[in-house]
């Protein structure tokens, strides 16, 4: 039996809100697919896109950023960066060959439990089709 | 009456080469000519006055694992690096062969570094002798010459539809056996004219000047890439470093260059060369002074290619000039 | 010199034991694997070693121990960078590595019959260490032994629990200054240079050894000069981004001198006569 | 008078009343084809101060050396933008400049000892050749309409399929030998410590391989989005050749078509990564 494709996904949680809601799937047994690993951060506002690039250059097959909606930040403005940073990387990363379908950004509460093993499960189906990244390997050519 | 090998010769004894052996030669890449392993013989080009990288990267790589690291039951177990392959440079200018001299110099020296040493055991230098020069090469100031065979195995001159062939080395006989060689009358055609800077005791003018603010003027324009370091044949400075890979670590060594920001910077941020004109000294010094009194070679083989790819045009030949003038009266 | 056949691998050898010297230094005690090895292993006070925090990489460390002692071989590092923070997080039992000696050494047979003046500053003093145990060992082959220790704080200084066994050797005599006390401090609170010209050591049949932060190196040069201390009378021992310990990757020189090979140890002759500052 | 006239004798005029410390400018190298970035310090320097279709180093990244002293220097239309960003980053001062503007009439592709005759592909490209900021401005731009499509190499990439996207970028990174000349030549790039000099964490290795080569590239692009004035003068230096303005060239459009904003245009508006607007739609987790 082949074995089957598993994506793996780092996951940047806001520990504000995402990273709640995560824990409260948790808490009221809502299952979702355990390929996310994930990175509790201050805020998605933290996120720096070197964490990203880092992430696709080790071997991700998809970065999943998730923060507070917008007006709902606890330092008020993390997320309103974060979206301008991250509208720009988009397009960036599918310019250079990392599709853009490979890194998500959504903006989960501490109460949407439901809603966040639904982006986790989607997320995972899309790269299962998508298929493993093939990241440039790291020793010398030369 | 001298050895000689048609082109059609030539090119089955590079397939031969080419077969079992890594055969590198000067083929295009985008508008560039780079040493790059050859699949095809035809790729090798024929028509350039030099490669703009030199062949330093087959023999001291600008990245290397030295060896590498595994915890095994209870302890380390370490496993230098070994060359498997041997390899032939096909194309090499004469200049490149005094560059891997000096480099041989630091490299090579007790106590012997044997990753180098086997690169250089396991690597033929085949040359080809210039018939033309850029405007840059002034490799005859610098102790070389455009017909100078020194440094190879094998080094070809080109005449009429084939080469005459000058075999120096054992490893040369082993390669290119006599019998494959056959002998022609062709007189040897005139080297390349090659521009010369005089450079005549820089080197102590360099010394006796050292505090002059030459070197700082000079820093004005230079933008401290690492460009110079990288295109020189015999530039050597190295950084190492561990690195994960795959449960095991590798000890790696890579290119470094004396005009990067932290070259000196010691632990506790002390660094005696953070001012950018000493860095730009540091270079001059280790290429025209340093060198040749600690090797009793030159550093500097005139290959012209810092000259040409330094975004700034900091110009070697314009500096030995300038030095040799530096603390004349009336400067 | 190294004697294996590839310089630039190290030798296998564990983490006996470390100790906790101050805050930010530790005392690393290494005992080399390999049997016959460790038997050749020589070094003389002055010398260095590249310690290699396997995963991280390797760094170079003046030897705080002496060879005669036969004791495991000491380094003490302080905390500041990478490789030394990956050895602060080592257990002993670790696996270490270690190359060398490297560098030339105190010349200590020119010292003989001398008044020796130790003057070492914060992490500095760890290499002149093995000065005062080859004197404390052979103590009548030397004339007066005079240390000073100084520190920015009194729990940097290095060696603390050393000091009553220093202070009581035969004709020798310690001082210890501190750049800021605390509050059970009682002793001197002064920079170095400052004690050295209160103290007014005098420089006949002397040699002054100096080692620390470049800046401490300078002004302590001067009021030994002011006190009469000629340049061959006054050591120290130079520091620089090292890599391969061998003189061979060019990083460590100081004008056409390489601190790793015709150095660390230098005396002032010789280092006003270097192209480059230090 | 022409250009190299004009600027000789401002230079000199600069230098003989001391209002300047040095006036930053091209003079002749030694191919004598190409011009070179020069220091003057005194009216007898001044006399080597040059300028034709070959000055294509953007000067403006001396001043961050300089910060301290009070600097004339010459700058075409897109330096005069780095002028603008950098006064915006605060990192140098208006009043320490004296800013020799000069109409730039489109520079040549040229290189070693080879001067070309034909426009640069940037400056056929170039919208805006007169300086945006200046004291003094020397020669008059014949206006130029702008190109029906400003971004034709960005949107060819854009076209490709993935696997050619991949295929192309690891070819061209592959040869990148992390000289970082693209990041000391650009005004925009004056980070005390940079990410690849980290060594905790450690962003980027020292190895010069594929993996370390694609960090690096694509991090020091996104570093400048938003920044980027379109100088080129990282992708001039590059030993290698690898097309980095398609990258710059990306970001400069998506920026704006975003955020609607050209960098350098003047030295007051905000970055665009550095502010916000609370309800704006971005396309982003909507």
């Amino acid at each position: 039996m082949a074995i089957e494709f598993q994506p793996r996904i780092v996951g940047f949680l806001c520990n504000w809100c995402s990273y709640a809601g995560a824990d409260m799937a948790g808490t009221s047994r809502i299952t979702y697919p355990t390929n996310i690993r994930i990175i509790r951060v201050p805020c998605s506002g933290r996120v720096d896109p070197l964490l990203i690039v880092k992430s696709f250059q080790m071997g991700a097959d998809g970065v999943l950023i998730a923060g507070c909606h917008p007006g709902d930040c606890h330092y008020t403005e993390g997320n309103y960066y974060a979206r301008r940073r991250f509208a720009l990387l988009k397009p960036f990363l599918d310019y250079l060959g990392i599709e853009s379908a490979r890194f998500r950004v959504e903006w989960v509460s501490a109460s949407e439990g439901k809603r966040w093993s639904q982006v986790v499960t989607s997320f995972t189906n899309d790269l299962t089709k998508l298929g493993p990244r093939k990241a440039l390997a790291p020793e010398a050519t030369r | 009456m001298s050895k000689y090998i048609s082109k059609k010769d030539l090119n089955s004894w590079l397939n031969k080469v080419r077969d079992n052996r890594r055969l590198v030669a000067p083929t295009k890449v985008d508008d560039l000519i780079l040493f790059k392993e050859i699949s095809r013989v035809e790729d090798i080009v024929s028509d350039y006055v030099n490669t703009d990288l030199s062949p330093k990267e087959f023999l001291f790589p600008p990245t290397e694992v030295l060896f590498s690291i595994e915890k095994k039951n209870g302890g380390v177990e370490l496993t230098p690096a070994r060359v498997e392959k041997e390899t032939v440079i096909f194309g090499m200018r004469p200049c490149d062969a005094k560059g891997v001299v000096a480099l041989d110099k630091p490299f090579l020296e007790d106590p012997t570094d044997p990753l180098y040493k086997e690169h250089r055991d396991k690597t033929a230098l085949v040359g080809i002798s210039c018939l033309k020069a850029c405007a840059e090469c002034f490799c005859s100031s610098m102790g070389s010459g455009p017909d100078d065979p020194s440094g190879f195995d094998i080094m070809l001159t080109e005449v009429k539809d084939g080469y005459l062939v000058q075999v120096l080395t054992e490893k040369g006989k082993a390669l290119l056996p006599d019998s494959t060689l056959s002998e022609s009358g062709e007189a040897k055609p005139k080297a390349a004219e090659v521009a010369t800077v005089p450079a005549k005791d820089v080197n102590v003018k360099l010394r006796q000047n050292f505090e002059d603010p030459y070197w700082n003027r000079l820093a004005d324009r230079c933008i401290h890439c690492n460009m110079c370091s990288y295109v020189c044949p015999t530039c050597y400075c190295f950084d190492i470093r561990d690195y994960p890979n795959k449960g095991k670590t590798d000890r790696v060594r890579s290119w470094e260059s004396c005009q990067s920001a932290g070259f000196t910077k010691i632990a506790g941020g002390h660094d005696p060369r953070a001012n950018k004109g000493t860095r730009m000294r540091q270079r001059f010094a280790h290429k025209l002074l340093y060198f040749p009194e600690q090797f009793g070679v030159s550093h500097c083989i005139g290959c012209g290619r810092c000259v040409k790819s330094c975004p700034v045009n900091i110009d070697i030949r314009e500096i030995i000039q300038d030095v040799q003038k530096l603390g004349a009266k009336g400067e | 010199m190294s004697n294996n056949k590839n310089p630039l691998l190290p030798h296998l050898a564990t983490l006996e034991n470390v100790i906790d010297l101050t805050p930010d230094v530790r005392l690393f005690q290494i005992e080399l694997n390999d049997a016959d090895f460790k038997a050749k292993f020589d070094y003389k006070p002055g010398q260095f070693i590249f310690v290699s925090a396997f995963g991280t990489g390797e760094s170079p460390f003046g030897l705080t121990s002496v060879a005669h002692r036969k004791g495991p071989i000491e380094v003490a590092v302080r905390k500041v960078g990478t490789v030394t923070s990956s050895m602060h997080d080592l257990e002993p039992g670790a696996a270490v590595g270690v190359r060398g000696p490297f560098g030339n050494f105190f010349p200590m047979d020119q010292f003989k019959g001398k008044n020796i003046h130790i003057i070492g500053g914060g992490i500095g003093f760890a290499p002149l260490r093995p000065i005062i145990l080859t004197i404390l060992d052979h103590r009548n082959d030397y004339g007066d032994l005079f240390i000073l220790n100084g520190a920015r704080t009194p729990s940097d200084l290095v060696f603390a629990n050393e000091f009553d066994t220093w202070a009581a050797a035969p004709k020798t005599r310690l001082e210890l200054t501190v750049d800021a006390k605390d509050d059970n401090w009682t002793g001197r609170v002064a920079l170095i240079p400052a004690v050295v010209k209160e103290l007014q050591l005098s420089p006949a049949n002397s040699v002054a050894i100096i080692c620390g932060p470049p800046i401490m190196i300078k002004f302590t040069l001067t009021e030994l000069k002011k006190l009469g201390f000629a340049d061959e009378q006054i050591v120290t021992t130079l520091e620089g981004k090292m890599k391969c310990g061998l003189g061979k990757c060019a990083r460590c020189n100081v004008g056409d001198k390489y601190v790793c090979k015709d150095g660390p140890v230098f005396t002032f002759k010789q280092i006003s006569g270097l192209l480059e500052q230090f | 008078m022409n250009e190299t006239e004009q600027i000789r004798s401002k230079a000199k005029e600069l230098l003989d009343s001391k209002k300047v410390d040095c006036v930053i400018g091209y003079e002749r190298a030694t191919d004598e084809k190409n011009a070179r970035p020069m220091f003057a310090y005194n009216a007898k320097d001044a006399d080597r101060l040059i300028f034709d279709q070959t000055c294509r180093h953007n000067l403006v990244r001396y001043l961050l050396n300089r910060k301290d002293k009070v600097t004339g220097i010459v700058v075409k239309a897109c330096d005069s933008r780095a002028v603008n960003l950098l006064i915006n980053e605060h990192q140098i001062a208006r009043d320490k400049l004296f800013i020799i503007g000069v109409a730039c009439p489109g520079l040549v592709k040229t290189d070693w000892n080879k001067p070309g005759d034909k426009l640069r592909d940037a400056c056929q490209l170039c919208q805006q050749r007169t300086p945006v900021i200046y004291d003094v401005l020397i020669g008059e731009a014949k206006k130029v309409e702008p190109p029906a499509d400003a971004y034709p190499d960005v949107a060819a990439m854009e076209g490709k399929s993935v696997e050619e996207k991949r295929a192309f970028w690891e070819k061209e990174f592959s040869r990148c030998i992390r000289c970082y000349a693209c990041r000391q030549a650009c005004p925009g790039c004056y980070c005390s410590e940079c990410f690849v000099d980290r060594l905790d964490p450690l962003w980027v290795g020292i190895r010069i391989a594929p993996g370390e080569n694609e960090m690096w590239n694509t991090i020091r692009a996104y570093h400048l989005g938003g920044r980027c004035i379109g100088c080129y003068a990282c992708e001039l230096v590059c030993p290698v050749n690898i097309p980095l303005s398609l990258l710059n060239r990306k970001l400069e459009k998506e920026v704006m078509k975003l955020f609607k904003f050209q960098p350098g245009l003047d030295p007051e508006t905000p970055q665009p990564l550095a502010t916000f607007q609370k309800d704006e739609k971005l396309g982003v987790a909507e």
